[in-house]
């Protein structure tokens, strides 16, 4: 059984089929990658498992609780953190800032307007600063920093959440040979402790840090398996033939 | 029901049309501007002034006959358009609030600039003699002039449908809409759709302007009766052509029967009531499409 | 590292703490009764800016219709007035009722007739009315230009509404409650010091508590969810409960602003919902400079001073000039006046450390990556 | 501490409201105010007001003034915004310290500013029509009130054109007020009220009410709709096809600009009940049309009821002053409140007022005037069809005898209560 298990889901927009009976189940501590060509429904399948679109049917279970249909901040709250494709971090707030927003075990308003951090925020910092290697930019803006700077405080912010999943959409987008070599050294430290799923194209950087990968098709699931088995199968190179892109 | 009974509410539902109509030539600009450049345009009753002014200046100024101060209104407040555009609105494209606050401001100047040249006082436009009657059949009738506002809002629709649908430019306009980047990787030039679009939804507000100067009054101010209902229009919308001429339909309608059943102020206060919760349900308005993210 | 001096806490309350200190004081010079309450009155319109900046500034949410939580107050407190006139045996009814044929006290003014009372339901029933509204507005996720004409459009319905129901409310007459308010058995003469008083410690309260508010771990995430709602959302907090929380708040210091401004004019009519009032509020805001709580305060200040001393010389073109002024504002400086004083001082601190952060000045307060 | 209370005495002291109020000096100017809007929605009626008072006391100053005093002006611009009509009139009483203010052309702004007013014991001269139901011991109002705006009005309509009318007013107090007035004379002289509508104020859509008019079927139209909305429906109701002949529009306000505003052509066949028309043919009038439209103040090309009667008003506070001079003997011992006091019963006579002689009622110090009836002509001038035989008396609480009668003590209940300030 798995930390996250999704049933039979499916989701369409105006009549085209995105996700079409789509099922998966999540191993504790590993590093799944969810590959696929383009419209193959990943990104639909991260809305979908954090309460950004609403499943038409199926079920997503976490740690045996259903969380289909709650809302985007209960899921967050239950565990399931998420880094966008495009950066989203508060660009007019500095790095710390950002950092302590990140930080939600206490969400209610009232409670957050006696101003003070919960306990514990100080040493979580420390651990996520030095994780990402972002310690000396802390009074920077977040909007100054460098593209790779921002996916890196991104992925610092979904762990200051301590979430129980990380959902990591492309970490890797637009950045340089350096940055992504730092990036494959912070998920590598960040599999030992945590569960992850990756959404990625580049197949070199799958290579270096998956544990498990999962290939989808249309919307459906179509293999699982180590890097070396996918790459074996007779059915996944058929459908990544027939695209030109990898 | 006795046919008796449904006159008024049949003449209710006439003058609805009426008033729709004025609503949608009253918002068309707004609609254009917005579904296209993205840009709340709350200088869009002052532009409606400018053209009424206009339309007055010309034809007492050099006597130019009423049909021909339609286009010049159009005309004339193309080029305020276009000089507010190219001076001020192309800086703030990104920047959605602050559009809104800028046009406020060039609301303010406009309407005080005209009162400046003007002077506060009601100016009035005259029309043909033909225009100013009723036309009847049996118990159920309508004034000559709002079929003519009827008449020409259709026009301008129609003719606001073809260049942005079946025209080459129009083809571009859509192509900027969809993806800025995608268009100007063929050859479309952004800057100059949303320019050309900006004056196109400023002038059709001054041929608007030129038909309520005949309908009711010119004055520095009279913008602002107009302008919320636009507003209302444009959002129940949701920015598109079709939704604004359904919003304006509907909106229209709701207005005179209302008042027919109880008063104009109470019909009004219903309206935005039920305005309010429409968008609730509905926060984007009629006609509109999630967006995604990535 | 120099930061820059803008940014710094301490600085900041130092400032405030002048400010307050200097407005609290300005009755020991000025005895003129007309000046008092004439400042006492700006301190009012303070309030309504203070408002705007923490909804409009902090939280993103610009509301063009602040003039319902102050005018909603404004006719409570007028009430509460007007029944302090009034007597319950000889003379329970409100002139104007009698001669709009009521011959008896409509309910919803009942509670009035407590001048304790009175004033609660003043500020409570605008700051519900926030958190109704807001709620449903939110909850629904509307965003950015729609909250402005939503709130636009509230505004009209209200206005609309208390035009028309004459006889509970005198129409467009308003009303104008005879004597001055009474608490404790003490008259509050408007043109008193007293009253001033009352305006500027309400002014200090409010503005050293949002100061406060906008400092905490809420103040933070609601800065955040200005930027990208959704990212806020996805850390697990219920965005649409925040954003109604600061838009109540803020409608709360615009119903204290009702409250003091009737106190001080003795006066209300529906002119206190009108479009127009509203929409100054964010410029005063918008010319001071949205992301400072003082800039914005006194950013009213200026123009209401300005419209007062400077309006006469100039007359026609007044307008003329704040509306080239606040288009100014809006295409070139953001911020306002007070991101001038920012660049200034950033200026300052720039020898040793250029960090940039006055050169970003444009886009900081926009959504950055929301749809 | 002790610094401050040296520096600032005044806190501590009690304050002495009168030490704030207006005084005269021997030798100096007497000082008034005038409160109106130059910009803004409502300077369409109001600038005019502000020349034609200028004009009055340029005349009064020219003859010599008021008992050799040359009366100073304050001139305001209230911007069309009742917050600053307050704001103002605060300055001119307590800051300016003028002896009177004369100022408003709505109800709204009236009452503005009457808090301040009352509170300091000052003196608004409110020069133009309204609907009454108020007692202050602080105002004195040269225009018609609602009993005898409608009084002569409504007959007329019911005798030369039919029994049924339709009311038709903008949506506020005033129209209200008067049409409850009009509904006692159309009781009286046996008409039948076939329907009631208010508009919003400024709303330029009259099709729903044209509608409604068009299947009543009334004889005449008693309108009071003001400002730009009155012009849009004199336009909409040729617009729509109604004839001026078979169903005139009988109004409370249209008159000499507001038919220059919608053109001659919508106005003409309409009906104005006013006190004073720009055409009224007597010698009085004839000078003052001349002299005031040659004057520098004439140049907006009209003399109107509401300008009319502003000037009047400054003959009233003329005759006030002199009243309690003659009480005094001495200007320094005169207060705004005593000019009040005095002006109940006095007199601006057929030499000076162009609409014939008027005087102030001495309880609730409202005018006796006579209301006349005019047409408007092709031309857009009115010709008088109608014209009181003498002067009406204003009753602010004629609609309402159980809410007492207003004294120049206050308002006097039934049961012999007497309450100032009723507002």
């Amino acid at each position: 059984m798995g930390v996250l298990e999704i049933h039979n889901l499916r989701k369409s927009f105006n009549g085209t089929k995105v996700i079409n009976d789509f099922s998966f189940d999540l191993t504790e501590l590993t590093l799944n990658c969810l590959v696929g060509p383009n419209g193959a429904g990943k990104t639909t399948t991260m809305d979908l498992i954090t309460g950004r679109q609403k499943p038409d049917s199926g079920r997503i279970v976490l740690r045996g609780d259903d969380i289909t249909g709650l809302g985007e901040h209960e899921i967050a709250q239950r565990g399931i953190g998420r880094k966008f494709q495009v950066p989203a971090v508060f660009r007019d707030l500095s790095v710390r800032q950002n950092f302590e927003v990140a930080y939600s075990r206490q969400t209610n308003p009232f409670r957050n307007m006696a101003g003070r951090q919960p306990p514990g925020f100080a040493p979580r910092l420390a651990e996520v600063t030095d994780l990402t290697g972002l310690a000396d930019r802390l009074g920077t803006e977040a909007g100054l920093l460098s593209h790779g700077e921002t996916q890196w405080l991104e992925i610092g912010m979904v762990l200051m959440q301590d979430p129980a999943i990380m959902l990591l959409d492309e970490p890797v987008a637009g950045m340089t040979e350096a940055e992504i070599e730092k990036t494959v050294g912070i998920l590598n430290r960040l599999k030992r402790t945590n569960t992850l799923i990756v959404v990625e194209h580049d197949m070199g950087f799958v290579r270096q840090i998956a544990d498990v990968v999962t290939v989808m098709h249309m919307g459906s699931f179509l293999a699982q398996g180590s890097l070396r088995e996918i790459e074996a199968d007779a059915r996944v190179r058929e459908v990544y033939l027939g695209e030109p892109e990898v | 029901m006795h046919l008796l009974d449904a006159v008024p509410l049949i003449n209710a539902l006439i003058l609805g049309l009426s008033i729709a109509s004025i609503w949608l030539i009253a918002a068309l600009g707004l609609t254009i501007i917005y579904g296209t450049v993205g840009v709340i345009n709350m200088a869009h009753g002052e532009f409606i002034m400018v053209g009424a002014y206009t339309s007055y200046a010309l034809q007492s100024s050099i006597g130019l006959p009423f049909l021909l101060c339609l286009p010049a209104s159009f005309a004339v407040v193309a080029l305020v358009g276009l000089v507010i555009e190219r001076g001020l609105i192309r800086y703030l494209y990104n920047r959605p609030l602050d559009t809104l606050l800028a046009t406020w401001g060039v609301s303010l100047v406009l309407m005080q600039g005209v009162r400046l040249i003007f002077g506060s006082d009601p100016k009035y436009i005259a029309v043909p003699q033909i225009f100013q009657d009723n036309l009847a059949f049996g118990p159920f009738g309508l004034s000559v002039f709002r079929l003519v506002v009827i008449a020409i809002t259709a026009a301008v629709v129609a003719a606001t449908a073809w260049l942005f649908y079946r025209t080459r430019f129009g083809m571009q306009v859509r192509a900027v809409m969809q993806n800025k980047e995608m268009a100007a990787s063929f050859g479309i030039d952004a800057d100059r759709v949303y320019m050309i679009t900006f004056a196109i939804g400023a002038g059709l507000a001054g041929l608007a302007g030129s038909l309520f100067g005949v309908l009711a009054i010119v004055l520095p101010t009279m913008g602002t009766a107009y302008v919320v209902q636009a507003f209302l229009v444009v959002v129940v919308g949701g920015g598109s052509l079709v939704g604004s001429v359904a919003a304006a339909g509907l909106t229209g309608e709701l207005q005179s029967v209302f008042a027919l059943f109880s008063n104009d102020t109470f019909a009004r206060f219903l309206l935005y009531v039920l305005i309010v919760v429409f968008l609730r349900f509905r926060p984007r308005g009629l006609f509109a499409v999630a967006k995604a993210r990535r | 590292m120099t930061r820059n001096l803008y940014h710094d806490k301490r600085a900041q309350w130092l400032l405030y703490g002048a400010v307050f200190l200097a407005l609290a004081a300005v009755p020991l010079f000025v005895s003129d009764g007309f000046l008092l309450n004439q400042f006492a009155t700006y301190g009012v319109y303070g309030l309504l800016a203070l408002s705007i900046s923490l909804g409009w500034g902090f939280g993103g949410i610009l509301n063009l219709g602040q003039g319902i939580a102050f005018g909603l107050a404004a006719y409570g407190m007028a009430m509460t007035m007007q029944m302090q006139s009034q007597d319950p045996d000889s003379n329970p009814i409100p002139p104007f009722m009698l001669n709009n044929s009521l011959d008896h006290l409509p309910a919803f003014w009942e509670p009035f007739w407590s001048t304790g009372g009175g004033i609660l339901l003043a500020l409570v029933i605008p700051t519900l009315f926030y958190v109704v509204f807001g709620s449903l507005m939110f909850r629904a996720r509307v965003s950015g230009p729609f909250i402005a004409i939503m709130t636009l459009a509230m505004l009209s319905a209200w206005y609309t509404l208390i035009l028309d129901m004459q006889p509970y409310t005198n129409g467009a007459n308003g009303l104008s409650p005879p004597s001055p308010l009474t608490v404790f058995s003490t008259q509050i003469d408007p043109y008193s010091p007293t009253a001033y008083w009352i305006v500027c410690g309400l002014l200090i309260l409010a503005t050293a508590g949002t100061k406060l508010l906008t400092q905490s771990k809420f103040g933070l995430v609601v800065q955040a969810l200005r930027g990208d709602p959704e990212r806020v959302r996805f850390l697990g907090y219920n965005v649409a409960v925040y954003e109604t929380v600061i838009y109540a708040i803020s409608g709360f210091i615009a119903a204290l602003a009702g409250c003091a401004w009737v106190m001080l004019v003795q006066y209300v009519s529906p002119a206190q919902l009108d479009t127009n009032f509203s929409i100054t509020m964010v410029i005063w805001a918008g010319i001071g400079g949205r992301l400072s709580l003082i800039g914005s305060i006194l950013g009213a200040f200026l123009i209401q001073g300005g419209q007062s001393y400077l309006g006469d010389q100039f007359l026609n073109t007044w307008l003329l000039l704040l509306g080239a002024f606040f288009i100014v504002v809006v295409r070139v400086m953001p911020k306002g006046l007070a991101g001038l004083l920012e660049l200034a001082l950033g200026a300052l601190a720039r020898p040793r450390r250029g960090d940039g952060t006055g050169a970003r000045a444009d886009g900081a307060a926009l959504p950055a990556a929301g749809e | 501490m002790a610094a401050a209370a040296v520096a600032a005495p005044h806190l501590w002291l009690p304050t002495t409201r009168e030490a704030w109020g207006a005084t005269l000096k021997k030798g100096e100017p007497i000082k008034v105010g005038l409160l109106f809007s130059l910009t803004g929605q409502l300077a369409v009626p109001e600038e005019d007001s502000t020349l034609v008072m200028q004009y009055a006391i340029d005349e009064i100053n020219k003859n010599g003034g008021i008992a050799g005093h040359q009366i100073q002006p304050v001139i305001i611009d209230a911007k069309s915004d009742f917050n600053v009509y307050s704001e103002k009139a605060k300055e001119l009483i307590l800051r300016e310290k003028v002896i009177a203010i004369f100022g408003c052309y709505t109800s709204a702004s009236r009452k503005a500013i009457l808090p301040v007013v009352m509170s300091q014991n000052s003196l608004l001269y409110y020069p133009t029509c309204y609907e009454g139901a108020e007692c202050t011991q602080n105002t004195i109002c040269t225009g018609p009130l609602a009993n005898q705006h409608s009084k002569d009005l409504i007959p007329y309509m019911v005798k030369n054109f039919g029994k049924k009318v339709f009311f038709v007013g903008s949506n506020y107090v005033w129209p209200k007020e008067s049409n409850k007035n009009a509904k006692i004379w159309l009781q009286n002289a046996g008409g039948e009220l076939v329907g009631e509508e208010y508009i919003p104020l400024g709303s330029s859509e009259f099709g729903p009410v044209l509608g409604k008019i068009r299947d009543t079927k009334p004889n005449f139209i008693f309108s009071t709709v003001v400002g730009a909305s009155d012009i849009a429906f004199h336009k909409q109701f040729k617009q729509e096809g109604f004839k001026v002949d078979a169903m005139p529009i009988a109004s409370l306000t249209t008159g000499e600009i507001e038919t220059k505003a919608m053109g001659a052509e919508f106005g003409a066949g309409h009906f104005l009940s006013a006190p004073y028309f720009q055409s009224l043919d007597n010698p009085t009038n004839h000078k003052f049309v001349e002299s005031f439209l040659k004057s520098k103040y004439g140049k907006n090309g009209s003399t109107h009821y509401n300008m009319e009667e502003t000037y009047l008003s400054a003959y009233v506070f003329k005759a006030g002053l002199e009243a309690a001079l003659n009480k005094t003997g001495n200007i320094e011992e005169v207060t705004s409140r005593m000019i009040r006091d005095v002006s109940g019963g006095v007199k601006v006579d057929d030499s000076i007022s162009p609409e014939g002689l008027i005087w102030i009622d001495s309880d609730n110090f409202n005018t006796w005037l006579k209301p006349k009836i005019g047409q408007c002509q092709a031309d857009g001038s009115f010709k008088i069809v109608a014209e009181a035989k003498e002067q009406v008396a204003p009753d602010p609480y004629s609609i309402y005898p159980n809410l007492g009668k207003c004294t120049a003590t206050g308002l006097v209940a039934p049961d012999g209560k007497a309450r100032k300030n009723v507002i």
